[in-house]
């Protein structure tokens, strides 16, 4: 669990022989340096910084959730947090044909994957695979959407992390969760939704342990209006 | 500030009130994406002229490193949607799927074989042509009956487009809606 | 830079959940935030925190010369800075619609309700008076902005000691702080104003709105006013037609919050005296940090022993000296 | 007391709205500070190869257009952060100096720095500053606001990480008559310190990272 600032050498064990350089890491030469405040983390042949932010910077192939703020000729402009605003065309819908356009209203939100990012021009996002497939991806109804931090929405999706799980025992609702640190979740009630936010929210600075448990726990028994 | 101007070549270049016009738009954009591709390659040059001066060594070494700044790659996280308690069936049978996927049962162009059969099959060859064919055949009455029906039958939620796909495979399962026969396209 | 668009599904809810009674930081409607007012180690500043929103004021004073119009009567101006650190759609030395209109209000609530005594700011009629000065510094927003800026602005006047002032025939003497205490500013009132939001038209009352859900409402109203149940300031912001009652409603709410607020000022200004009397050097803003917290950290203040031995050693191989540096040590 | 540096206190990620917080302080001088990630920038402002970076550092009264803190953290932090990496973006960074007890340049950077570690934006190096003043020809470090009026010269260095890690000067500031000899001496005085508060650094982030270990 070491931490690397900006400007530091890389030189763990396990990264010499490591052939995939990730996130937060350049290569100088010889030289491995970390571009990025974060801890290194390395797992089978890949070695990487996981880095904690709050502003998204566009990468292919994440899954973010977008903001359609309007509608211009065939294509959706979006908003995903990033400087510039994304694209999509209505064609890299699900089921979508000249006529029979996805209805997208400003302020819908969508989940779709990054498609692709020129650094100058608008990133293009996708809401189907290549099969033109959906696969879960298209437009969200319903439900609510909050801010959380970037790092917190990768915890959220680790294979070992059992947050959601844990939450999951009390609660029956559905998440969607944005790689640009946007949570979109539905859930039966408004009082289950404004448990489950507040429990998402704290848990971010809560490690892993018993004290999740009951985090969780408190949060299902607290009323919301008592 | 100091701005680093790079010299301007001149080039025979359209104004820019012209390229605001509306018919301009996609001309526009392929300027913009040859002037950005021009700065990378510049970008590009300087990272490596950087690179190259800073290692004197031949740089063989570099070939066989490979940058992948995915997240979901690198940590090999779980696909994004979840569904807990049945909320929504569609998410928890998706998260079955990405769940193969991810351990790589299920290879990916592959399908997962149990809902594809030959009208599927037909439906996405044949694709937008036939949907709009048999849209323009049914009377409006029954489109609008179709399509209201869409918004309240995939478990509350709303799609406001015919989603063939989730549409025809729930439509099997439940029955309600007469078997889709072959549209035949009627050659008036 | 943009801010984020505000989605349909986020103001479905938050509007059905506010209808229904229930906030998402499970206050009541009729809750305030908690708040926190800490009073910094320079005489005249506060910073006063509700929920999230942040604000700091600093009062400072000089000599001018009066308006001709009013020759004894001393002057207070306001100044307001919105900085992208309070929200990144600010921009550096801009002052939008919003600054512009928290100046207005603040200078409506703090010099047109004469809660300072002006006269008493006069030192040579026609010539020379003070000039107050008060800087607010919106250091972070979440709703109820001018709350939170108004009562910094109260508990730093409350704070500032101005220089003791005698009167010569031909000149005046300013006393520094150690030949004579520096006096305190006359306050007759202080005016606490609340934001209230108002929902469906006015039925409705949501205190203490957050930004959040201060997008979803309708509009919201601004009730200023002192603990001797006198309305200071009235402000509507959005052009909803109120009812005398909904008005009077609003008003009850602010008065009871006017006191609770006024004995939090007093208290903070009496401990504050009570430490400085002691001549305790006062801790001020200097962040009295919890243990818990995993984002915060301290170091201890520690000896450094400058590297005179290694360092200048390799630099004098590289380049001859004439002479050893005259380091003198402690 | 000539080589000490004050405590030193700190927190991260503490505002709302901002993408990187941390609210600084050493001894009694305590900073704010944020910085708000790549975001769009205004089309008058726009630099087609660069990001433009809007520094500015606000004290309490005052108005605080042009204040002389801004260019040597304007020019740090165009050091430190590759520009040309984000084109055509903006990046803003406050200052507020809520508490001046001495040495306020210094700390300043160190509040910058802290926020743009919160951000998590690529940049070059860590930098850091140390004010040295001279006091009847005694060298202190990181003053008070009481030894700092009596100072007879004032050198405010920004330091940043040179390739081998070691502290290396990125702009220098120096108020009041100083040779070389001295300036020398102050620079040796300035190292460890910097390096103390490069290590505070990743004491801080190390503790804030510490949460998701698995």
């Amino acid at each position: 669990m070491t931490i690397y600032l900006p400007g530091d050498v890389v030189n763990e064990p396990s990264s010499s022989d490591s052939s995939i350089i990730g996130y937060g890491i350049n290569v100088r030469g010889e030289t491995k340096v970390a571009s990025q405040p974060g801890v290194y983390r390395s797992d089978e042949g890949k070695m990487w910084l996981n880095v904690h932010s709050k502003r998204y910077i566009p990468q292919e192939g994440d899954r973010v959730i977008a903001i359609v703020t309007s509608k211009t000729g065939d294509f959706f402009r979006l908003d995903i947090g990033t400087a510039e605003y994304a694209m999509v065309n209505f064609t890299n819908f699900e089921g979508a044909t000249k006529r029979n356009r996805p209805n997208l209203k400003t302020g819908d939100i969508i989940y779709a994957s990054v498609f692709d990012t020129t650094p100058r021009t608008e990133a293009e996002l996708t809401c189907v695979d290549d099969e033109k497939r959906a696969r879960g991806m298209g437009q969200l109804n319903g439900g609510f959407m909050f801010n959380v931090s970037l790092n917190h929405c990768r915890r959220l999706i680790h294979p070992e992390c059992k947050i959601l799980q844990t939450i999951g025992k009390f609660f029956k609702f559905e998440i969607t969760v944005g790689m640009n640190g946007r949570i979109w979740m539905n859930a039966a009630g408004v009082d289950d939704i404004i448990k489950i936010h507040d429990v998402i929210v704290k848990s971010e600075f809560v490690k892993e342990d018993d004290e999740l448990i009951n985090l969780v726990q408190n949060g299902y028994t607290r009323s919301v209006s008592d | 500030m100091t701005s680093t101007s790079s010299e301007r070549v001149v080039v025979k270049e359209l104004s820019s009130s012209l390229l605001d016009m509306k018919f301009m738009l996609s001309r526009k954009k392929k300027i913009e994406a040859k002037k950005a591709k021009s700065r990378d390659a510049q970008l590009e040059e300087k990272i490596r002229e950087s690179e190259a001066s800073s290692s004197s060594i031949a740089v063989t070494a570099e070939a066989k490193l490979e940058y992948c700044n995915d997240y979901s790659k690198l940590e090999n996280l779980l696909f994004g949607r979840m569904s807990f308690n049945g909320f929504n069936k569609d998410v928890e049978l998706l998260m079955e799927y990405y769940e193969k996927l991810r351990n790589g049962e299920l290879t990916d162009d592959e399908d997962e074989g149990m809902d594809v059969n030959d009208q599927e099959m037909a439906q996405t060859m044949g694709g937008g042509k036939l949907a709009a064919l048999s849209k323009k055949a049914q009377t409006k009455r029954e489109r609008a009956q179709q399509q209201e029906q869409n918004q309240e039958s995939s478990g509350g939620r709303r799609f406001n487009f015919k989603d063939i796909r989730k549409r025809y495979s729930e439509q099997n399962g439940e029955g309600e809606e007469p078997e889709r026969k072959f549209m035949r396209p009627n050659d008036d | 830079m943009r801010l984020q668009p505000l989605t349909i599904c986020e103001k479905a809810v938050i509007t059905e959940a506010l209808k229904s009674g229930k906030r998402f930081d499970f206050r009541h409607l009729e809750e305030f935030r908690e708040v926190r007012l800490i009073v910094g180690a320079e005489v005249g500043t506060a910073i006063c925190s509700i929920g999230n929103t942040k604000v700091m004021a600093a009062v400072s004073a000089h000599i001018a010369e009066p308006s001709p119009m009013r020759p004894h009567k001393g002057v207070i101006n306001i100044d307001v800075d919105l900085s992208p650190m309070a929200n990144y759609a600010n921009e550096h030395d801009r002052l939008g619609s919003k600054g512009m209109e928290l100046i207005r209000l603040l200078e409506l609530i703090i010099r047109d309700s004469r809660c300072i005594d002006v006269e008493s700011l006069c030192i040579r009629a026609g010539k020379e008076i003070w000039k107050i000065r008060v800087d607010v510094r919106v250091l972070d927003e979440d709703g109820s902005l001018l709350d939170c800026a108004c009562l910094a602005a109260i508990t730093a006047l409350q704070h500032f000691r101005r220089p003791n002032v005698t009167l010569e025939p031909h000149h005046t003497l300013i006393y520094s702080e150690y030949e004579k205490a520096p006096v305190p500013l006359s306050i007759y009132h202080m005016p606490i104003c609340t934001t209230i939001g108002l929902l469906d038209k006015g039925q409705m009352v949501v205190i203490d709105p957050t930004d959040k859900e201060a997008a979803c409402l309708d509009g919201s109203i601004v009730v200023a006013c002192n603990k001797r149940k006198e309305v200071c300031a009235l402000h509507q912001s959005t052009n909803l037609v109120l009812s005398t009652k909904q008005i009077e409603r609003c008003v009850k709410l602010a008065m009871s919050r006017a006191e609770a607020l006024t004995v939090v000022v007093s208290d903070v200004i009496k401990q504050d005296q009570k430490e400085r009397s002691a001549y305790k050097r006062p801790e001020g803003f200097a962040i009295t940090v919890p243990e818990l917290i995993l984002t915060a950290g301290t170091a201890a203040a520690r000896q450094l022993h400058p590297d005179v031995k290694e360092e200048p050693m390799e630099e004098e191989t590289r380049q001859p000296r004439a002479y050893q540096p005259s380091v003198i040590l402690n | 007391m000539v080589g000490r540096l004050r405590e030193m206190r700190c927190e991260v990620s503490f505002l709302k709205n901002a993408d990187g917080s941390a609210s600084f302080s050493q001894g009694a001088t305590c900073v704010w500070a944020s910085c708000s990630g790549p975001g769009d920038v205004h089309a008058s402002k726009a630099n087609e190869e660069a990001m433009t970076l809007d520094v500015s550092y606000r004290t309490n009264c005052g108005d605080n257009k042009f204040h002389e803190l801004n260019n040597i953290i304007q020019s740090t932090l165009s050091k430190a952060i590759n520009l040309e990496l984000f084109p055509h973006t903006s990046a803003a960074v406050t200052i507020h100096g809520i508490q001046d007890d001495g040495s306020i340049g210094a700390v300043a950077l160190n509040g910058a720095c802290f926020a743009l570690l919160d951000n998590g934006m690529p940049f070059e190096t860590v930098f850091c500053g140390v004010l040295v003043v001279r006091l009847k020809d005694e060298l202190i470090v990181d003053p008070t606001a009481k030894q700092e009026a009596a100072s007879t010269g004032r050198v405010l260095f920004s330091i940043c990480r040179g390739s081998d890690g070691g502290p290396e000067v990125c702009s220098m500031d120096a108020i009041g008559p100083w040779d070389f000899e001295q300036l020398e001496a102050a620079w040796c005085y300035a190292q460890p310190s910097a390096r103390a508060i490069f290590d505070f650094y990743r004491n801080v982030m190390q503790r804030k990272h510490s949460v998701d270990e698995q």
